[in-house]
């Protein structure tokens, strides 16, 4: 019994770490919100290369067989960066395939996210909470419908989506009858898409039996993923912030040494440090078949929701004037984590479900 | 206690109402660049009526009545009722005009205030530096004498409308061996004097609210100062006191409220409307009762003012809590919206035009800005409570 | 229009700002705690005397015809010294009995009020939420059921009580088929009583045309009460801490002197500063028939119940070690302040009645 | 990362268990007073098959074990589930015990350990002092050469079990002169030793939790000193680390989020159960996450533990964390409970005994006491973060 990191997974943490401080600099970042799609793919395709599409696949198709644990280590090391590019649509889509898709699907599917040759948006915000007019349905082998906030469309290939019914379809993205709009939000670095589908052409993944249970499966892990990122940017940010009051003097002395802005970094701290168990834990749980890793996930996301809120306010609230400006870039973390806290459910829908999880809501 | 009014303010403030509903055809519209001569022409109309720069002399270029808060709130009332484009506000009015019409010299009222009133002369403040924010009084910008001329050298930030700005207000250090405080001077001088650049300072909304300003050698007439050189401390006290006054408006508090509430009751997720949701609603009320208790705090300074008294801890307390309630107030709001809630700029979908996103980040900047929380509850501390100040750091060895 | 106290208003606090400060020292409230009833009873004839049970009784009926703004102005007085017995009782009756009684009932009951003479229990805690088993009903001019956590019952003569369908009834305390059972609370300051009916004869006030609305009223009035008098115990704490503050020193220096304990107290004072112009607000609007006077009512007891709850645990914590002693007595303000949030109906509880009022909820 | 176990740790478990249910008759009933003979036997035959004192060496009476903190955790478990009275736990098995076998003498380790294990001594502890609580380093009670004794004058609070206790280890100052932490020794010696007066001290739930101890002339050989006079400091800190283990138990945390569940589930307001009420679920489930996350922290710090390496920043958080989300736990039950959860001491109506309100106060009590609130922020930035520590305040002219 141990519940700290293997040294295979610390060796993973460090050589993330360490692409990320090479790699995606706070300028690759800033140009990346400009709009220069280059730095996203190459990015992306640096993280290909050290194998992070292939994580999640099983070893017999191609995969490294990893788990939730080496996901959200991985995770946790780009929100620190808050980096362009990522591997959540591989990482879901390889979650999903392999608990939905029949054999025939998973040999032909599951190597090509393997290899990177196919890379996967995620469509399932419909899962978490339906608006107006939006929700897909399937008929005869073709979609109709509008799906919002899917993750990881910008250099995707395919588009695993589920139906208002929680089964999984999966088509190329650029099919016919697949319309993808650009949605706008406060966080630059990553892209939030609608899809619109007239009469796409789409193929179930047919190895369910229990339909809907895939796709709540990689709603938890998107929600995990999605607390390790936060994990992550507030771990960075309150990194910034005693980094920056150590530097910062007024009336005559660092602002590091006043008991108030020392007060503040130790609630951060202390926060974030038994988040990070919690998300660890929640993970573990995931690839070990906990019964409770379904409400642990949404305790993990929730939690690190609130956590992530209060750490990207304080944080920047200890850097004064100059975590306001768009200078030290302290804001691309503020916003990673304040779209984390919504994407996927916020943290009031997502405390409901577990509730009702467990029982104690109708 | 008593919350009506009598008469005579009944019959004023319909007064008001009627001439702003009689004017209608004269309202500039709220796209209008600043100078605009409609906005001007509007600006000049409110002063002849009293409406705006009501209480400034006349011979300075104002309507020149007796102070009346009440009417002065009757007055904000019935624009805010009517809809009606408010009497301008900026620093230059705000700010500058109270220090010049207490300290400054009869020249310098002459020349400034009546421009400024009417919106001719913008200005931009110059007092926080890089090194300056919370410490204020250890700003670095120099200004050393050159014959009957001060040359000015240094940097200042968080300059809204500079580059619009005719003229500026500025603290820079004359005196460097003085003790900290003693140093400063208060000056004015143009913005196209020679030697400024102007460079716009991106915040997190991703819009240049704010400037930094930088000084190469920008030579200023010694007069110019406003005061004595060297008290430029107390001067700029004196207006900083006038902008603690601006921030925290409980009457917009309450209708942001309003507008969360109406966002509530039209978007739905799940079929189910964003007020049915218990959780949210709980969070909405809990928020209400903070706004009523600081729209009913505001009443109680104002009541302080049309006494002539103290406002005291009612007075000190408004910058903390307001900002805050504002921050709290688009939190709610974001959060109720959910992904919705993350819409910005131009995106398709967008609610109110993302302004709740906008709002967010922009009372955290007020938070932080012009006395962070930090620096506000030292205040309260000290002023309001009488605790100590800190001790002095011992001098390392 | 002047939002502030008047003349009149400020000499009434002064008096009982005068009052508390010479008849209800801490050693008194330890007294009355420990069951010393003549404690009570002495500062209740002191109050008496002052004339408050006959602040709200109307002039044409021997009272002083003042307003809530009065009350709430006196009830703060006795929160700050945590008093052991005030008029919340005469003063609801009183309010009820002018709403709801008819012509001769107001002239019978009124005066005995004024004077003292009678003095009311209230029992409304069902009017708030109906706890299994308890609920009291009328049928031939009896009333049977339980009532539970009534309030002022120590020294009472008689008892206002709503029952199930909102009408109000007034019966001896002392009467036929009535029990009155000692509840004990954490604060020992006031007592909480249920009663238990057996076929107890008791007058209902018919003046009323609307049933339920006079109840209401009681209700709005002492939340406001209730709310008035947390945050006169609220100030208390605050004062307590800056004093203690200023006088305890440690590491050299007086601990009011760093940032962490300023802080804590600026936190404090801000938030009562805003909320006694709530107070205020609500009890002016309560008077004035203003149409959001019960909603504003509410949101009084909601609010002063979180301010006070944070003010109760931070001037404790201030307090260091001591405050968690029985040496200063400051728990009785934090009992008292705990109580508060509760009586009447807890924040979560009230709120949602707001949000009913104004149409927010079905 | 792993969370299973090994069959050997399972095997252990199954054995631990087995035993506890085994000897059912010897479980001493739980409201037995501390010396009650069952008490002392069934604490005896713990110690005896290793599942108290597991690691204290044979030859001061305890198990003689290899430290292997998963077996004591699988220990604590077994108790846990089979509802086995635990061993004993007091302040001189955690405090007293650990000091003496890192610091004492051969004499001292022999006449107190094994008593102490089997809990024939009680002790308590004399540190704080009225005048010393977060600056604990500042404590007056003094200690001056008589011979070849201490005679020692002076007060002590927050003397948990004095009543009870035999012998008293206690912080006092034996140099008046040496800069203040170097003054200060770590003395042991019994309670009825002439001039010691102890007077209990009444908390805010009522109950005597706590003592004042009063010396006037207590005579002590120089001898009961542990480590040299003026170590105590050093001492003491190490006891003080030992101390803080034994604060913030997650297991205890989540005990009492179920005991919510369950209390939220039997009751009614208007017919509808509390755990029905979506805004008390919402603030149910936010406390669950941070219970579970307290609990994942603890198997951090376990595991650093079992590695022998520092637990760093999950260690330092617990008691800050730990006391406030246990302090939360029970305001939420009072809240959902509404008016009855008011209800104290034996009143009718009560619910689980009153017991939320108890450890409502109680937890306040333990954020402020044994390092407040303000203190743990302090440690957490110094050596957590690296933060530099206040600057000495000069000492005014």
């Amino acid at each position: 019994m141990q519940f700290a990191l293997s040294d295979d997974q610390r060796m993973l943490q460090d050589t993330l770490r360490g692409f990320v401080a090479d790699k995606v600099p706070l300028d690759a970042v800033r140009k990346a919100t400009d709009g220069d799609s280059a730095v996203a793919e190459a990015i992306g395709a640096g993280l290909a290369e050290l194998g992070l599409p292939a994580l999640l696949v099983p070893e017999g198709h191609g995969g490294l067989g990893l788990g939730l644990v080496e996901a959200a280590v991985a995770q946790e090391a780009l929100g620190g960066a808050v980096s362009p590019a990522g591997f959540t649509g591989s990482a879901l889509a390889a979650i999903g395939i392999a608990a939905a898709g029949n054999e025939a699907q998973q040999t032909e599917l599951l190597p090509a996210i393997a290899s990177g040759a196919a890379r996967y948006a995620i469509a399932l915000a419909e899962r978490t909470g339906v608006r107006d007019g939006t929700g897909v349905s399937s008929k005869d082998g073709t979609l109709n419908g509008t799906a919002l906030f899917a993750l990881d469309a910008d250099r995707a290939t395919h588009l695993l989506i589920a139906t208002s019914d929680g089964a999984l379809h999966f088509l190329p993205v650029d099919g016919d009858g697949v319309e993808a709009i650009a949605l706008t939000t406060i966080d630059g670095t990553r892209p939030a898409t609608e899809f619109a589908f007239a009469n796409a052409p789409a193929t179930p993944l047919s190895g369910e039996n229990q339909p809907g249970a895939a796709a709540d499966r990689i709603v938890a892990a998107a929600r995990l993923l999605i607390a390790a990122d936060t994990l992550g940017a507030s771990q960075h940010m309150l990194e910034a912030a005693v980094d920056y009051a150590g530097q910062r003097e007024q009336f005559g002395r660092v602002i590091a040494s006043f008991q108030a802005v020392k007060h503040l970094c130790a609630e951060m701290a202390a926060k974030i440090e038994c988040a990070r168990a919690l998300v660890w834990h929640a993970a573990y749980a995931f690839n070990s078949g906990d019964a409770e890793a379904p409400v642990m996930a949404c305790l993990a996301k929730a939690h690190l929701a609130e956590v992530g809120t209060f750490v990207a306010r304080t944080a920047t609230e200890v850097h004064g004037g100059m975590g306001f400006t768009d200078l030290l870039g302290l804001h691309f973390w503020f916003k990673r984590i304040g779209a984390n806290r919504q994407l996927m459910g916020g943290p009031e829908r997502v405390r409901a479900e577990a509730a009702k999880m467990q029982g104690w809501a109708a | 206690m008593d919350l009506s009014l009598s008469p005579e303010h009944i019959s004023f403030r319909d007064e008001v109402t009627a001439f702003l509903l009689d004017n209608k055809d004269k309202w500039p519209s709220s796209g209008l660049p600043m100078r605009h001569q409609k906005r001007l022409a509007w600006q000049k109309l409110l002063i002849e009526h009293g409406y705006a720069a009501r209480t400034i002399p006349a011979e300075y270029g104002g309507y020149g009545a007796e102070p009346d808060i009440l009417k002065s709130r009757l007055i904000s009332e019935a624009f805010a009722q009517t809809g009606a484009p408010p009497p301008m506000a900026n620093q230059g009015i705000s700010m500058l005009v109270p220090t010049l019409l207490e300290m400054g010299s009869e020249e310098q009222k002459q020349a400034h205030v009546a421009k400024t009133l009417r919106g001719e002369t913008i200005w931009c403040q110059g007092y926080s530096e890089p090194g300056a924010g919370s410490d204020l009084a250890s700003l670095k910008t120099s200004a050393t004498v050159d014959g009957s001329d001060y040359l000015i050298n240094g940097q200042k930030i968080w300059t809204s409308t500079a580059q619009q700005a005719d003229m500026i207000f500025c603290l820079v250090r004359t005196d460097a061996d003085a003790p900290k405080h003693h140093g400063i001077s208060y000056i004015i001088f143009p913005m196209d004097t020679p030697g400024i650049e102007v460079r716009p300072l991106v915040d997190m909304t991703g819009a240049p609210n704010f400037n930094e300003v930088f000084f190469t050698d920008v030579r200023v007439p010694i007069e110019n100062v406003v005061g004595e050189p060297g008290q430029g401390w107390r001067v700029a006290n004196a207006t900083l006191k006038h902008e603690r006054g601006m921030l925290g408006n409980p009457n917009a508090a309450k209708a942001r409220l309003l507008a969360i509430v109406e966002l509530m009751k039209a978007e739905t997720i799940d079929g189910e409307r964003l007020i049915d949701s218990p959780v949210f609603r709980d969070r909405l009320v809990r928020l209400q009762a903070e706004v009523y208790a600081m729209l009913a705090n505001g009443m109680r300074v104002m009541t302080a003012s049309l006494k002539g008294e103290p406002a005291g801890m009612a007075g000190l307390i408004i910058k903390l809590q307001g900002c805050e309630l504002n921050h709290q107030l688009a939190g709610l709001a974001i959060d109720a919206m959910g992904e919705l809630g993350l819409l910005y700029g131009d995106s398709p979908r967008i609610r109110d035009r993302g302004s709740w996103q906008w709002r967010y980040m922009y009372d955290l900047g007020l938070i932080i800005g012009g006395g962070t929380a930090q620096i506000q509850k030292n205040i309260i501390a000290e002023r309001g409570l009488g605790m100590p100040r800190e001790p002095k750091p011992q001098v390392a060895a």
